[in-house]
């Protein structure tokens, strides 16, 4: 089958005045002098900041509860769905109150993604996408976030639901300790 | 090593060794003897049944705790058992029991502290046609009302 | 209708617990007539023949039952007598051990001479201190009279009986349960099959009769099976003990022969408690059996009977509820029981029996929600038929019968946020 | 319309043939439809039965449907029969089910986020598959200590506890310890021990992997790693002669628990508690990374590999050039076949012909599992031709070894001087000790020169049990530091003696020794495959 072309129209030379440019820049001058007189839009950053819209997703971070409790009891699971692979958790043993708690908890800020998935797997409603974004350090290490500078960042957030309640106070954490032949009684 | 039970219990023990077909059978017996002499069934006494019979402590604490009969701990001298099952409750189970907790001053489950009266709630004793009864011990007291509880406790020592 | 009493007939005599006494009114003929004019087979065949149905409950004909032994297998084989009456509402066993115990010693022996039986075991319930005394009495008054151990009567035939106590638990009424608690361990039901005739006390072949029954054998060796046959209607045959309690003037045990109309019995017990009060509600046979509303009360009391008007004869333990009665109240009552007495073996029971206080409670209580009436009437579904033994469905029906019922009684207490009788009687 | 049930196979005189959801299978008679079940690739959800331990049917999870019984029947008690139609998946059967998931949920703390079971956890499991996936539950759950610790290394959860009674059985049946016991009754009923008896015994810490649930947790292993993270390594326990077939979980480089793999010829599903922690040594034991030599200085300096070899052989060059009567060799029953096999041969090159193997024995022999010989590989050694261990051989060379007669010394993987056998000066003042170990022993820090060789988890190799089954063990770790191989490392020591082998990896050194031992004749490690082989007239 032959190919059939199709006619280009290419733009007619240009007249006199157009060659002057003079056409253009005063268009472009106008456009300039209209802008003078609307709003300001550019922001002074660092001495200006953005107010951040609610559902931002910052850097993630740990949480304590109303009475000062770690939240986060080393579960595991935004280890393991963090894509990225920025978290590493070491787990403890606590012997009141929740048994299990992180040992370490380090979030690697470089390979941190800030997709939230972390916040979203969390049983505990330990660990939140915060607004923070500016995120500086001199050196690889200083971008791994250790827990104590997570819960610094985190700071204490309510939380209605007292899941672990009945360990947490001391009449029930106290029966929960009792050994079961005894307790059975 | 000193029984935890008296030599005649001790020796009536042995006696229904050889009762049964098998060993195992003389369990239940035995720890009524127990309980008749001591009143609850201390767990030192558990594991020298245990001994006796060939089987694990742990299993003689779990029959034990299964049967509502055998008590673990020391009670009263006067064990009042309410029947608060459906025909006692009926005929006013729910009244005798109210009755006896403020007349002896516990809840249900409690101890007088003179150590006198255990008061507990029981399943149907099979007592229906009395109703509302308790048994005290070994002995039922049927058509209760509350003279005649307080006839019944003013005979007990 | 004249009826003479048979199960009943010693009561109230001077002595009736004694043997000199039941022997005086012609007690252990019927063993002799037995031992002189059967074979064993030919009195299992006649106890087959009199139609006698188990009074423990089920109602199963006790003469299959002991066909279903295994021949010509060299072990020993047990007769476990069930006097472990527990069942809510029932006390029928207990008059008979307590007042006319040779009545029943005289059916077991003839029982486990039939069957073969050597060694028969007695299982009364721990908390029948005095029945437990009475009974061990009239074995060792046979025992001196040659009744029991070596040689009885003459006949060649040896029996041992022993008395077993057991401890508080419901659960050991059950059959398998109380094979468990009979070899010492905690009364936890086994899974069947094997049944106990084939596989039960110790690995043995095992025959489990309720007192009642034995008793009925007894009066079947006194006048055979044809006699026997023709007392009540067809395949429900023989006297029966009613246990008749709750708002009744007179509760008690009345004998009748089976097929009495319920309304007729509760008359025998005096009618109502309180005449201000009309009939509300039966449950027939112990707590277990479904319940039946005063509108379908114009029933016959035997097993075929009201397995037709969807309950059952179940233990004969008839407790009768007047209008002041709270149904959720009630069923919130032997759900306590219920879950009190679950041996905790098996899941559906364990955790069922516990979950249905729970509910019962809020709604007593005024704190249930609308969903909760479907939730117990599903929650049983799910438990009833999926146990290990018959408990299941002993806690199942009533919640289900109670539910289908009175279902208005059920939403009333959600819908007034408490007990509308209650309400009422604080007022 | 054709008939829709498919026709039943023929079975045998000692089968059954039966229906299991339209699947025809055939079974040997006696056997559960659960079993059958199995067999036709059908999994009926259980929770109480357990192939190893008696049937209980008290979970009530494996409810199935039979044609013409009008209740649900529980398939790990009902023994199939011919022409019997089981029907797993039924409307009837999946509300059963259902009901039973709720009803095992109730009470449960749904703690999963500190439970060590969850991830391999069966309530999560079969309420993923069959439960409703809600609860209409909303009252007070019945509550029960937590973290109670009802023995040496076991802890307790009562409230996850589903009271299937599997370790109460394990521990009345298998370790016939009978330590624990169920208390109580209905939704109160709890497991427990009789006080001052606690859960002690040595299996305890099967009770923790029967438990379907998080009731019974290994303390060892408590919160050290989600069991999603671990990669499970088939291996054998090189703990005593028995050979535990097992598995070695590990997650970064790191063995973070060891559980028994099912096999029925060797360790049924169990294990001893010994050999469940016998991983631990390999972090607790100090290790040497690089090959030491001990210079004038008496303080041993790590140096590269090839000097080390190289002064190595030179050492023992000269003490064999002194008297083959002068040098001796003591070589542990604790390595691999491959390592036996080629020490074996190096030997012989380096020119040393006096070997002994050292025993290590402790306890007595029990009713399960557990072996009075502690070493892994006896009948190995014997096998390549070293000769069996024999405690009075190596006495021997070492009282030899304090009276001067033996001037140079090769250990492989024991320590004579940490077990007592000879005061540290004897070893010291020897001209010639070269030590092989994955550890920093007392005979490694005396040894003129030391060569870091794996550890177990590290090496591949096979173990031949007391009862003559070769069964492989699987490298789950990367060796640490510049550690190599037994095999490797004799392989090199031997070469400058003319030793001419170069094997590429463990399994070419199995098939050199498959060709040349009789016993062997035939297996590679494709036919040892995870379950091991036993030896030609073993």
């Amino acid at each position: 089958m032959p190919v059939k072309g199709m006619p280009v129209r290419r733009p007619q030379t240009p007249g006199l005045l157009s060659t002057t440019y003079l056409p253009s820049i005063f268009k472009g001058m106008w456009i300039t002098l209209r802008h003078i007189f609307r709003p300001k839009v550019t922001m002074q950053y660092p001495e200006e900041k953005w107010t951040l819209p609610d559902n931002y997703r910052g850097l993630p971070v740990l949480v304590k509860d109303d009475d000062g409790r770690t939240k986060c009891v080393a579960c595991f699971l935004c280890e393991y769905v963090c894509p990225p692979k920025a978290i590493t958790i070491q787990a403890r043993e606590i012997t009141t109150g929740v048994e299990k708690g992180p040992r370490t908890f380090d979030i690697n800020m470089l390979r941190c993604i800030m997709c939230g998935y972390c916040e979203e797997v969390c049983p505990e409603q330990a660990i939140f996408l915060s607004k923070t974004y500016n995120l500086v350090g001199v050196s690889r290490e200083q971008m791994i976030f250790d827990k104590e500078k997570l819960l610094e960042m985190g700071g204490v957030r309510h939380d209605p639901i007292r899941k672990w309640g009945r360990l947490l106070d001391p009449v029930g954490a106290a029966r929960a300790a009792a050994p079961a032949s005894e307790a059975g009684r | 090593m000193s029984l935890p039970v008296s030599t005649e219990t001790d020796r009536q023990i042995d006696g229904l060794l050889g009762r049964f077909p098998q060993r195992g059978s003389a369990l239940l017996p035995a720890l009524h003897l127990i309980q008749a002499e001591k009143g609850h069934i201390p767990l030192e006494a558990m594991d020298y049944i245990a001994g006796k019979i060939g089987v694990s402590p742990a299993f003689v604490a779990g029959v034990v705790s299964f049967y509502t009969m055998f008590q673990q701990t020391p009670i009263g001298r006067h064990h009042i058992q309410v029947c608060c099952t459906l025909p006692c409750a009926l005929r006013g189970a729910g009244s005798v029991m109210g009755y006896l907790e403020r007349k002896l001053g516990i809840r249900r489950g409690g101890t007088t502290p003179d150590g006198k009266f255990t008061l507990s709630a029981v399943e149907c004793l099979g007592a229906c046609d009395t109703a509302p009864m308790f048994q005290i011990n070994e002995e039922e007291y049927g058509q209760l009302d509350e003279r005649r509880i307080d006839a019944i406790l003013a005979s007990l020592k | 209708m004249a009826y003479d009493k048979l199960l009943t007939r010693n009561l109230g005599k001077p002595n009736s617990a004694t043997l000199d006494a039941y022997q005086a009114s012609g007690g252990y003929q019927g063993l002799r007539r037995v031992f002189k004019e059967f074979t064993p087979e030919k009195f299992v065949e006649e106890v087959k023949a009199s139609g006698l149905r188990g009074r423990g409950g089920a109602g199963f004909p006790a003469g299959v039952k002991w066909g279903f032994l295994p021949k010509g297998l060299e072990v020993p084989r047990y007769l476990c007598v069930n006097a472990d009456e527990s069942e809510p509402g029932t006390f029928k066993d207990r008059l008979l051990i307590e007042q006319d115990p040779h009545l029943v010693l005289e059916g077991i022996i003839a029982s486990a001479w039939a069957i073969g039986c050597h060694t028969a075991f007695f299982y009364i319930r721990g908390e029948f201190h005095k029945g437990a005394r009475i009974f061990q009495k009239a074995i060792e008054e046979a025992y001196a009279k040659g009744l029991l151990g070596r040689n009885i009567l003459g006949s060649g035939f040896d029996l041992d009986l022993i008395v077993y106590r057991g401890a508080g638990a419901y659960i050991c009424g059950e059959e398998t349960a109380l094979l468990e608690s009979l070899e010492g361990k905690r009364g936890l039901p086994r899974i069947k099959p094997p049944f106990p005739a084939v596989v039960g006390l110790y690995g043995c072949p095992t025959i489990i009769n309720n007192v009642e029954t034995l008793a009925n054998v007894t009066l079947i060796a006194e006048r055979g099976a044809a006699w026997f046959a023709a007392i009540g209607r067809p395949k429900n045959t023989g006297p029966k003990l009613f246990c008749v309690s709750g708002h009744v003037a007179r509760p008690g045990v009345y004998e009748a022969p089976l097929g009495i109309p319920m309304k007729e019995l509760i008359e025998m017990a005096g009618g109502m408690m309180r005449p201000d009060r009309p009939l509300k509600a039966v449950v027939p046979g112990g707590s277990s059996m479904k319940i039946l509303p005063a509108a379908k009360c114009d029933v016959l009391m035997d097993f075929d009977s009201l397995a037709a008007a969807g309950t059952s004869l179940g233990s004969a333990g008839m407790f009768v509820m007047d209008s002041g009665t709270c149904m959720v109240d009630a069923l919130w009552n032997v759900c306590r029981f219920y879950a009190h007495e679950s041996c905790g073996q098996c899941t559906p029971c364990r955790e069922g029996t516990g979950w249905f206080v729970k509910i019962l409670k809020r709604l007593e209580r005024g704190d249930g929600v609308p969903d909760d009436v479907e939730l117990l009437d599903n929650v049983a579904s799910r438990v009833e038929g999926n146990t290990i033994c018959p408990f299941g469905e002993a806690v199942a029906w009533p919640v289900q019968s109670y539910v289908k019922e009175f279902r208005d009684e059920f939403q009333e207490h959600v819908t007034r946020r408490g007990c509308p009788l209650a309400a009422a009687a604080a007022r | 319309m054709p008939d829709p049930t498919p026709p039943l196979p023929p079975a045998g005189p000692d089968e059954v043939a039966l229906l299991i959801d339209d699947r025809p299978v055939v079974v040997r008679k006696g056997t559960t439809v659960l079993r059958a079940a199995e067999a036709a690739g059908l999994l009926i959800p259980h929770y109480c039965y357990h192939p190893g331990l008696s049937i209980a049917g008290n979970c009530r999870m494996c409810l199935i449907e039979i044609d013409k019984v009008p209740k649900l029947q529980i398939g790990c008690a009902t023994a199939a029969t011919q022409g019997m139609v089981v029907r797993t998946a039924t409307p009837r059967v999946k509300t059963a089910r259902e009901g039973i998931m709720e009803f095992l949920l109730i009470n449960h703390p749904l703690d999963c986020p500190i439970c060590d079971q969850a991830g391999e956890c069966r309530l999560q499991q079969y309420e993923a598959a069959y439960g409703a996936g809600t609860s209409r539950f909303t009252d007070e759950k019945v509550h029960w200590p937590k973290r109670y610790d009802i023995g040496r290394s076991v802890v307790f959860d009562a409230e996850r506890c589903i009271k299937c009674t599997r370790c109460i059985r394990f521990c009345d049946e298998i370790s016939k310890s009978r330590e624990l016991a169920l208390f109580q009754r209905g939704d109160h009923a709890i497991i427990g021990t009789f006080p001052g008896k606690p859960l002690d015994n040595p299996y305890s810490g099967n009770t923790v992997d029967v438990c379907p649930v998080g009731a019974l947790t290994w303390k060892p292993f408590r919160f050290k790693a989600r069991v999603w993270f671990l990669r499970d390594v088939p291996s054998a326990c090189a703990g005593c002669a028995r050979g535990c077939n097992v598995n070695l979980g590990t997650y970064r480089n790191r063995v973070h628990r060891m559980t028994p793999r099912a096999n029925l010829e060797v360790n049924r599903y169990w294990m001893c508690d010994a050999g469940r922690q016998s991983y631990a040594a390999l972090t607790e034991q100090p290790r040497f990374e690089r090959p030491l030599a001990r210079p004038a200085t008496d303080a041993s300096e790590p140096i590269p590999w090839d000097e080390a070899v190289e002064r190595a052989a030179a050492l023992l060059r000269e003490a064999v050039a002194a008297g083959a009567d002068g040098v001796a060799a003591i070589v542990s029953a604790r390595l691999s076949l491959e390592d036996l096999h080629v020490t074996q041969r190096a030997l012989q090159a380096i020119g040393i012909g006096r070997v002994a193997v050292a025993p290590h024995e402790e306890g007595q022999d029990d009713h399960l599992l557990l072996r009075r010989d502690k070493t892994p590989n006896a009948r190995g050694a014997a096998l390549v031709g070293l000769g069996a261990p024999n405690a009075g051989r190596v006495k021997e060379i070492l009282e030899d070894v304090s009276s001067g007669r033996v001037r140079g010394l090769l250990v492989v993987g024991e320590d004579p001087i940490g077990d007592g056998l000879i005061p540290a000066s004897d070893l010291r003042r020897l001209p010639a000790l070269v030590a092989i170990d994955w550890w920093k022993s007392p005979t490694v820090e005396a040894a003129g020169v030391a060569l870091p060789a794996c550890g177990y988890g590290e090496w591949e190799g096979t173990l031949v049990n007391f009862e003559g089954r070769a069964q492989r063990c699987r490298a789950a770790l990367k060796p640490q530091g510049e550690t190599e191989p037994v095999w490797r490392i004799l392989a090199a020591l031997a070469r400058p003696f003319g030793f001419g082998a170069e094997y590429a990896s463990a399994s070419a050194v199995f098939d050199e020794a498959a060709a040349g031992i009789p016993a062997l004749a035939g297996m590679s490690y494709r036919s040892l495959g995870t379950g091991g082989a036993k030896l030609k007239g073993a």
